[in-house]
């Protein structure tokens, strides 16, 4: 199979270093473009893998919906979106140890849009960090899981998140720490793109570039929708990758529903020595689910009765 | 929980009469203009937002920008109404806050919504019970806590008419009518809502009718409560404080907020220094909460009719003992 | 005289309107280069006008210095960098009433850079808001002369500042003002290179391009120093005109010392319609006195008695 | 202004000892480094950014960021201490402070610089008078205020040992030694510095020697006050309050700080809620400071050795009154 990346033209495929990944796939072939070097890559995921991703995404999205109808409170659009890059992470990409979570060495995960904690707790349940009977608890008076995620309480959370824009300004701080303790862990840190209208995220970009951050990725799930509408609507954040590019970032685009591509590019992250990467994921707000798709009142809908049936039944027969 | 009076009574969710009110004083004020950080739904100002939509700013989610954006706009001649979740419009934005509103004096209205324990099982994070504290140390800041919907928009309508800024610390969560029609907010007035002579409570906020019903109760066990609606605490009304502690020689401080620095703690400072009497502070002591939605909350620290009931019955046994 | 203005490619000369300003002497002629067009204008400003601006910018910097070393606290570095801006502004491009400080219809300007009071009140002095014996009470006890600016205590002061990272906000809600109100006044912030670290000024670069708040002008005084040392050392900035370009601005660049350039760019802008305007002034730290220049130290340096004699001596002695 | 005991004594400008005991600390512990905004030199931190340059951080002009990356940092198992101007540190990263520190309990040593009214003529916008009632609302998070260079030596040890967030308010007005070299600050335990019956003061920071003073012309007086140096102010030693409230019946509070709701508001909140006596807060009484240097400043507000002097005869007056 062969996948797309774009990266800035000034960068050469030979700058490319390539961290030792779980499932060492790519193998580089760089063609140049006007604007582009896009590099080729052939990955190595076996058909087999990334059913296994699929399916676990799948189910991820399900247990969402059914904590968040449980709880009657939730982000349900958001917690789709961002499926697939936690399973692509929890499942294919993050060096972690489930079974002994404060593993000093493993890789950093920052959930910064932690309003989206339903996917999170169900993919860590998935990753073999809890039983997957706690989710029935998710929100339940003096349940662990609490509506964001409380890292004293929930093994496998790195960082109490809940407002937006704290988690970029905590992820460079752990990757400082890193390099402070020539440790070889990666920090990964996941934002909203209406998230990115906090300046504490921008006031990070510049620390983590000035300090060439190369063990830290921010990943963007740019599902183009925010709180109260279209972030195009209330405040523009096109164009996304010229912003990290001006800030100093090496910048890649993935198809944020692509196993194969999210495998590649993550699994190969940072993407440059010398640079913080940032990995501005498209995705779709309640991706798999065809009426929650795109629609802005998803973001914090809870669904009826009716809905979450639906929702259930079309994800059980989702072919991708 | 107590059911008493709030199944006898309809109850209110304060943010329809907040958002109607804004629109009612927009359409006869040109000046007056809202500023949201990407939370019109829960501010419920669509409405206001269709009928001004030139008057309307949403900055996104950037509350420091929100605060200092709504400056500019008060230093411009506007009247802004700065609204967004109490946790963030004071936390994320305390200096602005302070330089921009306290120390500059710009005229804006902070409308800090869902506060106290309203987001309940979104978690600590999203609880304001710290806004209170930190808020009333800042100069030249009006703080305002509405008990009810008649409050609510009186509250409103004086903000708009005082030129200064202006805390108003509003919640979410359905209370019932406690003011007729005609009540006035009016600055460092906190009206007595009930007499009595064993014991005052001070109350605010979503918790005032809790307090009324827990003095309800007191009565049956011929306790007699005086209930005060401390609903201005920047300026504090220090006179009724120190009625309080001569009249009733005890008070109970009942707020959706912490034990530390908020109202407990401006009543206190007030009875030290002018007529020490004792006084027991309700509110969240000194912890982040546990998961659980409001409600939940409220009774797991004793905020409920009943939990003020024995507070306010342990003070009267500890004061009439020697 | 001929002033160049260097502006993004895709705008053409056609596209820009021109403001009504007091000294309207622009004549634009187009030229093509690689990657910009490069705005040649013809200035009017007489030779008379720059003289006069230039013995107006050095009294503020005699005074600035005397009023510092008066005080023995200050930053007469960033007072240096930002003085031609600050005459530029005041005695050639806002439209303004030191008569009357609060007349509804001037031009705002905010000092976002508010530890450079010195300057700014030595410039308000000149620019007649108040008498120029005030200045001898910089920082005595009870003056109206904090070491920040305080607008409630101060003629012609819009805003009180200190703290970097408010005067964008603040003039971006001005603007916004204007515009509510339908009035005519435009306004200006001038910010320093380190302030802009501060992410608060990012949300609000945002919001200005989202809101094409093109009654908005931000100066950012490029000086390459801030408190503790050269800001590329610190956290670079740089490249600046790419950050506000991809955040939505309209960008030039000028010499922040040259006043035929700063009143040709500050006279004519807004330089865009339905765009905030951003205008990268080039100058140097302590600008004016040789051993002052480009030297972090002079950041918050009080001169002894002998510096100031040598200093004075030299802004005395200075021919441009 | 008072000159008897500074000019018979030497005094220290605390942030000495302060980077003299980071550097030595870092020395000592890898897991130590500092991170600061753009404050290298008002932090004094310029020999340990080259003893360690690896373990410095200069965040640049970004307090979230800072605290931000701190917590991070702590999360990662290193011991940052996050230090910068106390005004922007809490007032800019209020919400992380609370959330990143408090919530998260992210082990980060807040390192408050030029607190109070340090930054005198620099106006409002750089007093940090408010950041006591602030951090004291944040559960989790110890709040500390040293008062001479011993004290800061060892609250700068013992944060280091331990786990948990820190916010040691620090101070530039340079201030005589107060404590032995064998001195240790322990959380919670407020050290009477000089016994007395009539009355109790207590003080913290670079008033603590102020308020020696006052007791000093006080007992010339036959006025008898006992001075307690409140540097815990969270964990706060209750029995340390009601001990002085039982013992001496009358409380004087001393800070370089708002009245409303830091070490004054604190001590009100006990003494009222266990063995109600009168408190007298001095401090900043709600309201931005004219233009000054700190001793003016000081001086303006009544903080001086007089001040404290009659503030505190007043009040045995008072207590002694029917
Ligand atoms: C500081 C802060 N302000 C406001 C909110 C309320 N809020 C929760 S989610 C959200 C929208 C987030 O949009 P985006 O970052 O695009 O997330 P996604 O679309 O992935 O859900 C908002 C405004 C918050 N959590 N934190
Ligand atoms: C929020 C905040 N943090 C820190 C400071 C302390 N400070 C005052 S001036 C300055 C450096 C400013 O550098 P720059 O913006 O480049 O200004 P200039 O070079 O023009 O003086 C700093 C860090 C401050 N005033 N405000
Ligand atoms: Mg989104
Ligand atoms: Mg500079």
């Amino acid at each position: 199979m062969l996948i797309c990346i774009f990266m800035q033209k000034q960068f050469v495929e030979s700058d490319l270093r390539w961290f030792p990944c779980k499932n060492n796939f790519h193998r580089p072939l760089a063609v140049q473009s006007r604007n582009w070097v896009v590099t080729m890559r052939e990955t190595t995921a076996t058909e087999d893998l990334l059913r296994r991703l699929t399916l676990a995404a799948r189910r991820v999205r399900m247990r969402a919906l059914q904590m968040v109808h449980h709880a009657r409170i939730g982000h349900p659009g958001g917690d789709f979106s961002a499926a697939d890059i936690l399973v692509a992470l929890y499942l294919g990409v993050l060096r972690l140890r489930p079974s002994d979570p404060s593993w000093p060495d493993r890789d950093r995960f920052v959930l910064s849009k932690g309003h989206c904690s339903a996917a999170l707790y169900a993919t860590l349940a998935e990753a073999g960090f809890f039983e997957e009977k706690v989710l029935g608890t998710f929100m339940d008076p003096l349940s662990i899981l609490n509506g964001h995620p409380d890292r004293k309480k929930v093994p496998g959370v790195e960082a109490n998140t809940g407002p937006l824009g704290h988690g970029l300004p905590l992820a460079t701080g752990m990757a400082l720490a890193a390099r402070m303790k020539k440790a070889a862990w990666r920090t990964f840190v996941l934002t909203g793109d209406g998230e990115l209208q906090e300046g504490s995220n921008w006031e990070a970009g510049l620390c983590a570039a000035q300090y060439g951050l190369d063990n830290l990725v921010l990943i963007v799930d740019r599902n183009g929708i925010q709180q109260g509408d279209f972030v195009e609507k209330i405040i523009r954040m096109d164009p996304m990758a010229d912003k990290w590019r001006s800030f100093g970032w090496q910048v890649a685009e993935v198809n944020g529903h692509d196993f194969g591509e999210l495998l590649c590019v993550l699994g190969s992250s940072p993407l440059l020595p010398g640079k913080p990467t940032c990995i501005v994921a498209n995705t779709v707000k309640g991706r798999g689910v065809s009426f929650m798709e795109n629609n802005p009142k998803w973001h914090h809908h809870v669904p009826t009765d009716k809905e979450l049936a639906l929702a259930l039944a079309e994800l059980e027969g989702a072919e991708r | 929980m107590s059911e008493s009076m709030s199944s006898a009574t309809e109850t209110f969710d304060c943010r329809d009469i907040f958002a109607a009110t804004l629109e009612e004083m927009a359409a006869e004020d040109q000046r007056i203009c809202a500023v949201v950080n990407d939370s019109v739904g829960s501010t419920k100002l669509g409405g206001f937002r269709r009928r001004f939509p030139e008057r309307f700013v949403n900055v996104g989610i950037a509350e420091q920008n929100m605060v200092g954006a709504s400056a500019g706009l008060a230093s411009g001649g506007m009247i802004p109404f700065c609204c967004g979740a109490s946790c963030f419009l004071t936390a994320r934005a305390m200096e602005q806050v302070k330089v921009d509103l306290g120390y500059a004096q710009n005229n804006v209205k902070l409308c800090g919504m869902s506060s106290g324990l309203a987001y309940g099982e979104l978690g600590p994070t999203h609880h304001s019970i710290e806004d209170l504290a930190w808020t009333r140390v800042i100069p030249n800041l009006s703080v305002v806590v509405p008990a009810d919907p008649v409050e609510t928009r009186s509250a409103l309508q004086w903000a708009r008419d005082n030129d200064g800024p202006v805390f108003l610390r509003l919640s979410r969560m359905p209370v019932p009518r406690l003011f007729p029609d005609d009540h006035r907010f009016i600055p460092g007035q906190a009206p007595v809502l009930r007499d009595g002579g064993d014991l005052t409570i001070f109350a605010n906020g979503v918790l005032v009718f809790r307090a009324l019903e827990a003095a309800v109760r007191l009565g049956r066990r011929g306790i007699l409560a005086r209930v005060i609606n401390m609903s201005s605490i920047t300026p504090l009304d220090r006179e009724a404080v120190l009625r309080a502690a001569r009249e009733t020689g005890a008070i109970l401080t009942v707020e959706e907020a912490s034990i530390y620095g908020g109202l407990g703690g401006a009543v206190c400072e007030i009875v030290a220094e002018e007529h020490p009497v004792r006084v027991r502070r309700m509110g969240v002591p000194g912890v982040f909460a546990p998961t659980g939605s409001e409600a939940f909350l409220l009774e797991h620290f004793g905020l409920t009719a009943e939990g003020i009931e024995s507070a306010a019955a342990d003070l009267v046994r500890q004061r009439r003992a020697p």
